[in-house]
């Protein structure tokens, strides 16, 4: 089975998300993340201070799939969060030996 | 006694004991997410500590023998004796035409929110004991004497210097013990390297209306009647306000680049400082022009810290120190006899030669070196008996928790 | 009529109807972030709900036949009948120099607060519905009866029992009905095992600077006049509150070895409470005192909801059914007739001996036992048609979606 | 000059500044996270610039040459000239018993949160500078004529049209504005098919809960008096406030299926509008049925913007513009001489005829025109000169970032 | 060595940590996650505008273990988490190479 | 490819950024965890209740890397981490099959 991981920009998700259902795929996980990169990050101003802000704000999607799956689902995923500007973000595959959907014990593809 | 005169000064006594809070907002959003309940707490124990201690004696050294043209009042009122529903008796006091316990209880809000605006400078790393000792102590040694010399008929009175609401007494007083306290404590662990941005701006908004809003208890409430004083000292409370915030986000406009929120609020504070000892004593636009100046003048103060490198964390130093010395010395500009029949050297602006100008750089400076001194002694004694400053595991930890075990956010 | 009391009594209806969005917030902060909305919703339906009731027949109910002697008042107010600009023309009543209308608003925002001072013993499951219809019927047979024999001239006042601003119609009153309620819903899911630490102490300390602030016009408002007893009636509810913050953090601080930001607010609003019924009848140093036994009892009230093994969430028995309470008995020994004409009995410590403790003892029981019989019955027949509390997934999902399909906070 | 008097107004004037930092939070919670600093930077420029331009210029075109039946003022007040601690003397001024500066203070406060109230529509996408130099030019040439039409004894005053505390001037004006501006800037990028949720409920019920509070200050202060008829005024207030909170909610509940948090709070807002009118000039149950309805037709007047596609974001045309034209037509049915003689033509439910209606629609529908009208021209000058709106990528990353280098919250 | 992710139910985290130092493991970390999948959203109302949430508030759980304690925790997390209702989650195992205790630079096994 | 995973104590994510530069990594994505290990949590009082929170804030810090820059990465992170107190966290180094920049498809070491 495959994990795919992907860093994307926030405000891009909801496209992520209906490439994903139109892909087939059922399930993803969402975490807010923080992102460091080429794209610049900020300035803050308090008080005659100034801070810059080197991180970005990015939400990182990680669909558990099948291995046959999973360039179908990456490639979906690039496709629906790339807007070509500096800071559209990454996406990898990795390999996951087991996984099991905790309601019932099913195992793997039947996890899904 | 008078119904009207006593309904305003009860009203301006909760307007007045509600700016604490905004004041521990109006910090506490400006404190790093795991400091905010220690700087509230710190805040409130101003406004549990400070009454009892006003009602047992400081009240008493404030108010007691007024009109003695000296230093410091006596023990006459202490325990609150003979101050009650009634008017009070007594020669210097006897203007007063409301019950004499409201009177006592609209200055006892000024001595909760003087030690309060100290917390500021020392923001995210005062011991909480340490902090209730030194407050405790400081209100009888610090305010009650200063309060006395200027509101109470004491030398500074006699000598012509005016004060309205508390530019010295409040303003000067707090932000020299603040200085002397940050320079006692040092800096906060990471400063300046480390941004410690404001970890909830709208607490501060929010905080800083509730000032603007009770400083009109603070500054026309000061007035102790509902007559022409009292308007024009409201008039002109709130367009300072208004202009100090034009002033300072011009001049931040053109240094950053970028007009603030955080500037916005800060800027409305240092014109309600500013203001605070002229309110009753300027009429016309004097408000604005006093506002504007000492918008810009106390953005361009934030810098003292930077060049003399001490840590005032939330700057009580540039908004209260040097905005209620802008007020003060403006006032020798702009005092006005026409607004206010008790000012006897009108300003330079309205002819009335340098006068009271002399009058109020000799107030100020007094107020500013005796708080300041007096309250570097304070902390150098508690310092060095309990200790001041927490230690750096509990810095790290934050003021929440290693000083009152608590998380201010939760789920 | 006179304008200057008019001034402060309409100036004291908006502080205490300010009271109630703050009590939302102190409560609100407490719970979790999944429930602030139920919390905030609860506080806000007693402003909508309670005022219409109020208007068609509650402030006929306790202030109609007003001197009667009796349990209840009549219809003659129903529907705002006669309650206009002008003065009353009747017995009772005939002491107050302000327009009617604005003492039926005044005496309106108590009534809003009342049962909203009950959503903090059964935060997080009641059923919105149920809630409605609960403090609808409620203000009708159990605040109005009591406002009556209370403040309306009836029976507990003939018989020389003393409530300033409401120890016992308010506090008391509240405190009784939410013990019922708590009884009648249970507890929470996961009480007490799992942790339910506030969501934003900082919204609960904005919350406790507005009910301070409010409680001016709670206690001084109650004077329905801008006088001497206003005036120390002021004082005393602001020497209280701070003596009580003191009390409690003391008490904390040996049981539980620090003195948490939430206690310094729950000490004061304990002061506060305390204060009530005596905020126009004792003087000196007497609130302090008041304070700091209130204070500390509050604090050890707290364990009552462990031994007893019910659910009051946020503390509405130990804070205001305790808190009323020793406000009341402490009358009984505080009472001060040269401070307030109205003082038949003087307290005990003032040489009245023990008969106005005794009137204070009864008034509290039958408050207290009036409120819980009718309040449990209320209660009851509620649970027993619509249910008074939510289901297990509405429960958990959290009020603030089960009951108003929103969350608090969003990005 | 009469204390009483003047101490409720200075009061008010308090209770009615407060109300923009108030108004700042109840719609800084309903913006996204990155916009909140954005809203509340507004509505502070409003506290800054608004005072000054008022002091300047804008109070003598609105208030000076009183009473001349016109369109607008003069300049006999520029830069406050003869607006000072005294009573004024000047006919139609006459029967002010308080000092003139509060009560240029106190129109002051309007002249601030009328513009304010735009805010609401044009969230999340207006340029700064633009927006300061809009509200600027907007004080001196829509507010000022029509607050001199109706409030200044101009030709809609002398036509017999009636607005206690400013339905026209204050909410069918801003409200008119603000669908002007609407139109001009166009919509938040993503709407309506991204969800925009409120980024904080409790900030917005607490700033509902200040406007609440305040609006005491505005309706019952319009008394200009502490008497029977502001008495009246702070009654009405209240319970319409209450009522159209029942109102809005029994709607929404029957439409959306649940009694939402949101829509307590803003079916209360509503209700606070449509009384502004007739606050001074309706008694007994008639707020509860003016609160009733304008709670009902205010949440069914949400659909306007769905219906015909335009992005008022935080919905002032349906609170502001229908509310207050809700109340200044019901002030058609309702008005009520035995509450106050000012009332000429009594409403029609009093038997007066259709009289006053008419000239309530005639009032009301030459606020709108010339509000909307006007604004919209002051509008398109400027979004050709500077542009109203940030650009898309200024928009995507937020107000509070682009505009002020400002994040609201951090850790 | 293996990594062992699951995706719970939040208010099963308390549940889960009990089970795992009943499993005798001595560390983990957690991220407060959206999760989507058949388990339905909900649905939100602000002034008569309906908006439907699809995602879920989840934690996520991970557990660096031995390779031969990999399948025991990963059944004792799904013991743990298990509420029969839709939602409950997956769990899945994956590979690592290394592992490094920063303290003290001990590796894999030493590092739990 | 390599996935780099470190658990960190906050305030040493600036020092470990610093490193990752000097490193010559060009980007990490962040997380804020909550950790549960040696290191002991806190203990909080509410009204006289008295709560033991066992979770400890860390941050995430992921980085994508070349198999043979791994292991350089991960000891700079450690070194940078290392306070030699309890808590210092964990560092693992996992497979990935596959990167992807999504801006320009490029993938693997051209993806970084
Ligand atoms: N080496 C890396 N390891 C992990 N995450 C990375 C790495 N490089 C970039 N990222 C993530 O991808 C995001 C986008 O990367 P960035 O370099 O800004 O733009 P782009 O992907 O368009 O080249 C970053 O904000 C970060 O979250
Ligand atoms: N394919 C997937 N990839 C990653 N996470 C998933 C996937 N499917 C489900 N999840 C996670 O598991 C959670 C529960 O899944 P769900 O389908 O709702 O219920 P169940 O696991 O009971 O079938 C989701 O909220 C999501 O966080
Ligand atoms: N087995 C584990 N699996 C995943 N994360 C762990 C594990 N053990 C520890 N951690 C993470 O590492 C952090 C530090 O671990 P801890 O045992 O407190 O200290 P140390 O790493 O110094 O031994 C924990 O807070 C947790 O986030």
């Amino acid at each position: 089975m495959k994990l795919i991981t992907a860093i994307v920009k926030p405000f891009k998700l909801d496209d992520v998300k209906t490439a994903l259902k139109d892909a087939g795929v059922a399930g993803m996980t969402v975490t807010e993340v923080q992102g460091f990169g080429r794209q610049a990050g900020h300035t803050e101003v308090y008080r005659g201070a100034e801070y810059t802000i080197d991180f970005v704000p990015k939400v990182r999607i990680e669909v558990l799939a099948d291995v046959m799956d999973a360039e179908r689902i990456a490639d979906a995923i690039a496709d629906a969060a790339r807007t070509g500007k500096i800071g559209d973000g990454k996406i990898w595959i990795s390999d996951v030996d087991r996984i099991v959907r905790i309601r019932t014990g099913e195992l793997d593809a039947d996890a899904l | 006694m008078d119904a009207g005169n006593t309904a305003w000064v009860l009203t301006a006594t909760a307007l007045v004991l509600f700016m604490t809070p905004g004041l521990a907002l109006f910090y506490g959003g400006m404190v790093r997410g795991k400091n905010v309940l220690g700087m509230l707490m710190q805040n409130l124990m101003a406004m549990g500590l400070m009454a009892v201690v006003w009602a047992v004696v400081a009240f008493s050294l404030a108010f007691g023998d007024a009109g003695n043209g000296g230093f410091i009042g006596n023990f006459e009122f202490a325990f609150l004796h003979d101050v009650g529903p009634e008017l009070i008796d007594q020669e210097f006091l006897g203007f007063l035409t409301i019950p004499f316990v409201v009177f006592a209880g609209f200055q006892m809000t000024f001595a909760i929110i003087t030690p309060a605006l100290i917390t500021g400078a020392t923001a995210d790393r005062l011991r909480f004991p340490a902090y209730m000792v030194f407050i405790g102590v400081w209100l009888v040694l610090v305010y009650s004497p200063i309060a006395h010399m200027v509101f109470g008929g004491g030398w500074l009175a006699d000598l012509g210097a005016l004060d309205f609401a508390g530019g010295a007494v409040v303003h000067m007083n707090a932000g020299a013990a603040a200085l002397a306290l940050v320079l006692l404590v040092g800096r906060r662990k990471g400063y300046p390297e480390t941004p410690m941005p404001p970890h909830s701006l709208p607490l501060t908004v929010l905080g800083a209306g509730i000032l603007w809003f009770g400083w009109a208890g603070f500054n026309a409430g000061s007035a102790l009647a509902a007559d022409g004083i009292a308007a024009q000292a409201l008039m002109n409370t709130f367009l300072a306000a208004s202009a100090a915030m034009l002033g300072w986000l011009v001049v931040e406009r053109i240094k950053d680049g970028r007009a603030t929120t955080l500037g916005g609020a800060s800027g409305a504070v240092a014109g309600l400082v500013a203001i605070t000892p002229c309110a009753g004593f300027v009429g016309g636009m004097a408000p604005i022009y006093i506002g504007l100046i000492a918008g810009a003048v106390c953005y361009l103060a934030l810098g003292l810290k930077k060049s003399f490198g001490f840590d005032d964390s939330l700057d009580v130093v540039a908004v209260h120190l040097v905005g209620g010395l802008v007020g003060a010395l403006l006032l020798g500009f702009f005092a006005d006899a026409s607004i206010n029949a008790a000012v006897a050297d009108e300003g330079v602006f309205l002819g009335g030669g340098g006068r009271l100008l002399w009058y109020q750089v000799v107030a100020s400076a007094v107020t500013i070196a005796y708080s300041f001194v007096v309250s570097y002694a304070i902390g150098a004694v508690i310092n060095a008996t309990m200790g001041l400053r927490v230690d750096d595991a509990a810095e790290d930890e934050g003021l929440d928790l290693s000083q009152h075990a608590e998380t201010a956010y939760a789920d």
